[in-house]
């Protein structure tokens, strides 16, 4: 990966922005122009890199809890059509129900510390990666699974050392959507209540119109979210690259 | 020490001023009480966190307490934050809306808290518009900008200590019809609600009187008020807070233990009439320490 | 762990098609049976039954009354190797499928003498076809059942190493019952106990009896006189099978 | 599909969902009872109906539009590898946009008619379709690259008969999050500034302090997605099935 | 369209890998060459390079100096069969890739050439081993280029199905360059109108100068004397070639 690589889509996205606000004549107000957010994005650079490390925390904690448990859950799922079937749709829900209808419960269970923020992130995140990891793992080659059941594979030895293996690719493809995900999850996580964050500041500065501080924290977001599946990419295809080969 | 915990309605602002001065200069210590402050991001939270027992206080809204004891939640008022509405009809100075009467036909904004459309009705009326004669959207996170974008023509939901200043700032004059001038009662904006089961009394008791202590101190120290409370956080230190501080020093309940019955008895027949409660409750079952059928009661929190 | 005489016996099926109303096969314990036959009339289907992945409804089984799956390896058509794993790791899988210990040594010496010592760490997507069918022989010599089912197993190879690998065959599954199905006369002369000719008609044995399977011990010598009149017999046989 | 793989779960839900308020002692204000939900979403089902049927259009046309243009998007990066560079960290930026910021440059754009609800939606279901999608496709198995490549394949054809075929089961692992996203999307969209559909219903439940309705609300908005999900599972394993046999 | 010759002259490289530094071999225009060897020698790779599939750097071209790419067809070692399409639109993939038109009538009678004409609609998991193979060489035919490169096309197919193919086959491709990669002596005597060998030396003619190539054109009768003694003067060569 080349440093042009990062930077070319940066500056894609600068012109798009900066001709959003000219062409579209857009209100500073609603879209502030990137150097006025640049201008606080360093003014304020000590606030936000504060509230950044504490997301980052946050994230980090989300995807190896969400990414894990996904993982455990397909694996899991994929043993039993049974189980697929009772506890699928049961997921499904899960990701139907709006923040503000969990934040009540999560926080009278998990309180308002840490907990309930890593609880709300881990919703996000935990889906796609079981659910695209799950995929893969109900399509094993018929042939593999033939061959192994001749040689007397366990049903358990059969999912680690065939299934897994070949549902892969999936599961990196849940990773990739989760690490995209994780970011906003713990902004989401955020609004469930806490004094900190990226996700607290931006509502706050929302909230108080501080429209400058509220993009400022969201490109800061935006880069760690970019920065983390650009690093994922990376590894993903080194793994993949040396997978058969 | 005693431990307490109370939720604030949203993130710290100059609204809770008296409650981040008294925790500042040790008045909550003085009277015995360690203090959590909690800062919720959804004001629709902290009163059902009252309600189940996991916060000792919570702040919340007088308009709001009435339709939740209606909706059967265990919540009574025990405490005053800000005694006047905060909440006004907000609209362009140098726009077309110059009186209620011109929002005929027009579009009105807001960010729903379940009474808006009582308190429009009720302003409407007084310049003979009807609540079909307007369009109501929710714009819920863009209040000031939808305005100042001229998407709508006005919105109800702005506060006045802030988005006023929040329009001046971005160099759009702004303009409040206030609902207590407008055909609506009387309320107070904030509130402390307690579940009126769990609660304990002595310890409200004690939280009151050192938030007495500390209004009392904003209103004698404006200027070094404000930089105790901007210096609790760097993100509360700006420009817009500080115009917010001095708009809302002059709103703050002097006494935040005394409740005015009459406003509840008043705003909860405005809301019977309104459509929006089936019943009127007696004040008994909306402030604490009211023995029931003594609603002329002046002060319930002594 | 001694061999079992494999029986087939009943209607032959794929995927719901039904191949043979009625078939009958019989493999004699311990011996090499090979099965010749034109393309598509059902060989693997055969094979597939006694490994316990074709709906046979029982009509594959063991002579001996003992169940068949435990006991039985297979090297079917297309190798099989799982690409992410090194030809060494394809080799044990079986043992790392079934938890039992893995026999490093073993493997190795059968990769030795497939000729793919060199090559044990290599994933099968960097092996030649004919490669890949002998790590697949490696495997299924590894795997040490006493039922094995080769469909085809030397069709990549060329003439010198599909020689040696035959003689290897020969030699490592000795005493076990064997069933081959193949396409080359030469091999089924050089390697069978018993041949037996699949044709629309069911299954006989063969050649005539104008060419008897020589008793020579396997593997025949491929230019042996009475190899090469098997080898011839059987052409003749088979080049009749309309397929 | 038997009815009972739709009822078992169903039941499973509920049982959860009364042990939840029964051993963990809910106060109904925070989670209501079933018994309570149900009552509620009979007495006022027309009400619910109304929001619903607002809140299935949007979905419906957020999928059709999210699906199709995620489907377009992939299938165009998976073209080049230079576009998928620059545009690529784009997308991702997009999925680290929250609503809040987004709200008034949407409605600025679009108005607070249909059109901003479906933006909102397509946002949402737009991105695992394409990164689902564009991760299979470029994955498509080298060797039948090569043998098309000797047949003179164009770029084009070898896209439409070659590379989209092989990753249908990655474009459809894609879809499934979709389906599941979109319900959640139509309601973010009415966030957006609305005064119909589920979402807004549950915002203006929740701020009545009517905590039935708004479960009633929700409800219904869980039993929308897990049928979609339902139907598109059974579709999708119908398209699988048929696929190579 | 006339055949061109094809010349090989170079480097052989395989996923980075040498195998050979220098490796010469030339396929007269319009005949038919096979190309024997060991395991794993490079067979394939080298049709590989005529295909364009592999890095020659230009080692791999056609002697009338115009670009091979357009002029090739190729059939793989594997069948290269996509999944998802019947065996009818498998064989006019070709047409389907470039954008010319499908020849219904062509493919139809190729497929019955090859005797799938009742399976057109099957999948190709639904086919034996054979049946599929029999599927490609019908692709390749259907594909009707000047250069045919074929990598051991006929190898899962039974005696009597093989020899119909190889006459199909002689027939179909005559005045094509046929490059030929075969395991099967026999084969090559009834096939090749030039037959070379493959080893760690580099490409040499076969056979020696005491069984010449018969005359006779292809398909040669399998069992014509001097089929038969070129047959076994190549087996005889094929034993010596260490693998
Ligand atoms: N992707 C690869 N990476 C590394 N080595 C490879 C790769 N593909 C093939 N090889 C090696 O290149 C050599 C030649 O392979 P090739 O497939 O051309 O052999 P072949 O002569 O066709 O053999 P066979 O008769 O077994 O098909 C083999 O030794 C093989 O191990
Ligand atoms: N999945 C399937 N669905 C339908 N028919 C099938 C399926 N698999 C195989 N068949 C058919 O069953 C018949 C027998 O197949 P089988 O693979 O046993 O043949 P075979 O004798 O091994 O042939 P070959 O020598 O070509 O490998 C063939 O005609 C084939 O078309
Ligand atoms: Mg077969
Ligand atoms: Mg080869």
């Amino acid at each position: 990966m080349k440093i042009v690589h990062l930077i070319a889509p940066a500056l894609l996205a600068l012109a798009l922005w900066q001709a959003a606000v000219v062409v579209l004549d857009m209100p500073s107000f609603i879209l502030p122009a990137p150097a006025a957010v640049a201008a606080r994005l360093w003014l304020s650079r000590a606030l936000i890199a504060e509230h950044a490390w504490v997301t980052l925390v946050e994230v980090l904690a989300g995807l190896a809890l969400g990414a894990g448990l996904g993982w455990v859950s397909a694996v899991a799922l994929a043993f039993s059509a049974g189980a697929r079937r009772l506890v699928q749709p049961l997921l499904v829900f899960s990701q139907a129900v709006p923040v503000f209808a969990l934040a009540p419960i999560l926080t009278l269970w998990f309180g308002y510390g840490l907990l309930s923020k890593i609880a709300m992130a881990l919703l996000i995140i935990y889906f796609p990666v079981t659910s695209a990891f799950l995929d893969a793992l109900l399509r094993t080659p018929p042939d593999w699974l033939a061959q192994a059941r001749v040689m007397g594979a366990t049903r358990w030895r059969l999912m680690w050392r065939v299934r897994i293996p070949a549902a892969l690719p999936g599961f990196l493809t849940g990773l990739k959507l989760a690490v995209v995900y994780a970011p906003i999850g713990a902004v989401i996580g955020e609004w469930v209540g806490a004094s900190r964050g990226l996700g607290y500041l931006m509502l706050l500065a929302n909230g108080r119109a501080r429209i400058d501080l509220m993009f400022a924290a969201l490109l800061t977001l935006a880069v760690m979210t970019m920065l983390l599946h650009a690093l994922a990419n990376l590894a993903i295809a080194r793994i993949l690259a040396r997978r058969e080969a | 020490q005693d431990r307490m915990t109370v939720i604030l309605d949203w993130f710290v602002n100059p609204d809770h001023g008296p409650i981040i001065v008294a925790q500042e200069l040790g008045y909550f210590d003085e009277a015995g009480l360690e203090v959590e402050v909690i800062a919720p991001a959804d004001p629709a939270d902290p009163p059902k966190m009252a309600a189940a027992g996991r916060a000792d206080l919570a702040i919340s809204y007088q308009p709001q307490l009435h339709l939740q004891v209606a909706e059967g939640l265990p919540l009574k008022a025990v405490g005053t934050l800000v005694a006047t509405p905060l909440n006004c009809l907000l609209v362009e100075a140098d726009g077309p809306i110059k009186s209620l009467a011109d929002l005929k036909g027009g579009k009105i904004g807001f960010s729903i808290a379940g009474v808006e459309e009582a308190l429009l009705t009720a302003m409407l009326q007084q310049g003979d518009v009807a609540l079909d004669d307007v369009e109501l959207v929710n714009v819920n996170w863009s209040l000031s900008p939808s305005l100042m974008s001229g998407q709508v023509d006005a919105v109800i939901g702005a506060f006045r200590n802030f988005e006023l200043n929040q329009m001046e700032i971005e160099g759009v004059a702004g303009k409040c019809f206030y609902p207590e001038e407008h055909g609506v009662p009387s309320y107070d904006e904030l509130i402390y609600v307690a579940n009126p089961e769990t609660m304990d009394a002595d310890k409200i008791d004690r939280f009151l009187t050192a938030t007495a202590r500390g209004v009392q101190y904003i209103v004698n120290h404006p200027q070094e008020s404000w930089e105790l409370f901007a210096g609790t956080s760097a993100e509360l230190k700006d420009e817009l807070n500080a115009k917010a501080w001095e708009d809302t020093l002059p709103r703050f309940a002097l006494r935040p233990a005394a409740i005015d019955t009459a406003r509840y008895e008043a705003f909860e027949a405005f809301l019977l009439e309104a459509g929006l409660i089936e019943t009127a409750r007696p004040v008994s079952d909306l402030i604490a320490g009211i023995e029931a059928g003594t609603s002329d009661a002046a002060d319930a929190g002594q | 762990m001694s061999a079992p005489a494999l029986r087939f016996s009943g209607a032959l099926r794929v995927a719901g098609r039904v191949l043979f109303d009625r078939i009958e096969l019989t493999a004699p314990a311990g011996h090499w049976t090979c099965l010749l036959g034109p393309s598509g009339i059902g060989k693997s289907t055969v094979l597939h039954g006694f490994a316990g992945l074709a709906e046979t409804d029982g009509a594959a089984m063991a002579a001996d009354g003992h169940p068949l799956p435990g006991r039985v390896a297979l090297m079917a058509q297309s190798d099989m190797l799982l690409p992410w794993l090194s030809i060494g790791a394809n080799v044990t899988l079986g043992d790392r499928l079934r938890g039992t210990r893995t026999d490093a040594d073993r493997a190795a010496q059968v990769l030795r003498d497939v000729g793919l010592a060199d090559l044990a760490q290599r994933k099968p997507r960097a092996l030649s076809g004919g490669q890949r069918q002998r790590a697949a022989l490696a495997r299924v010599l590894y795997e040490d059942r006493p039922v094995v089912l080769l469909d085809e197993p030397f069709s990549a190879l060329d003439v010198a190493t599909r020689t040696a690998m035959q003689a290897l065959a020969a030699r490592e599954l000795a005493g076990r019952t064997v069933l081959h199905v193949t396409h080359d006369p030469a091999e089924a002369a050089r390697l069978g106990q018993q041949i037996l000719i699949m044709t629309r008609a069911g299954i006989t044995p063969a050649p005539p009896a104008a060419a008897p399977i020589p008793r020579a011990p396997i593997p025949r010598a491929p230019d042996a006189a009475d190899t090469l009149t098997v080898t011839g017999a059987l052409t003749r046989a088979l080049l009749e099978t309309v397929p």
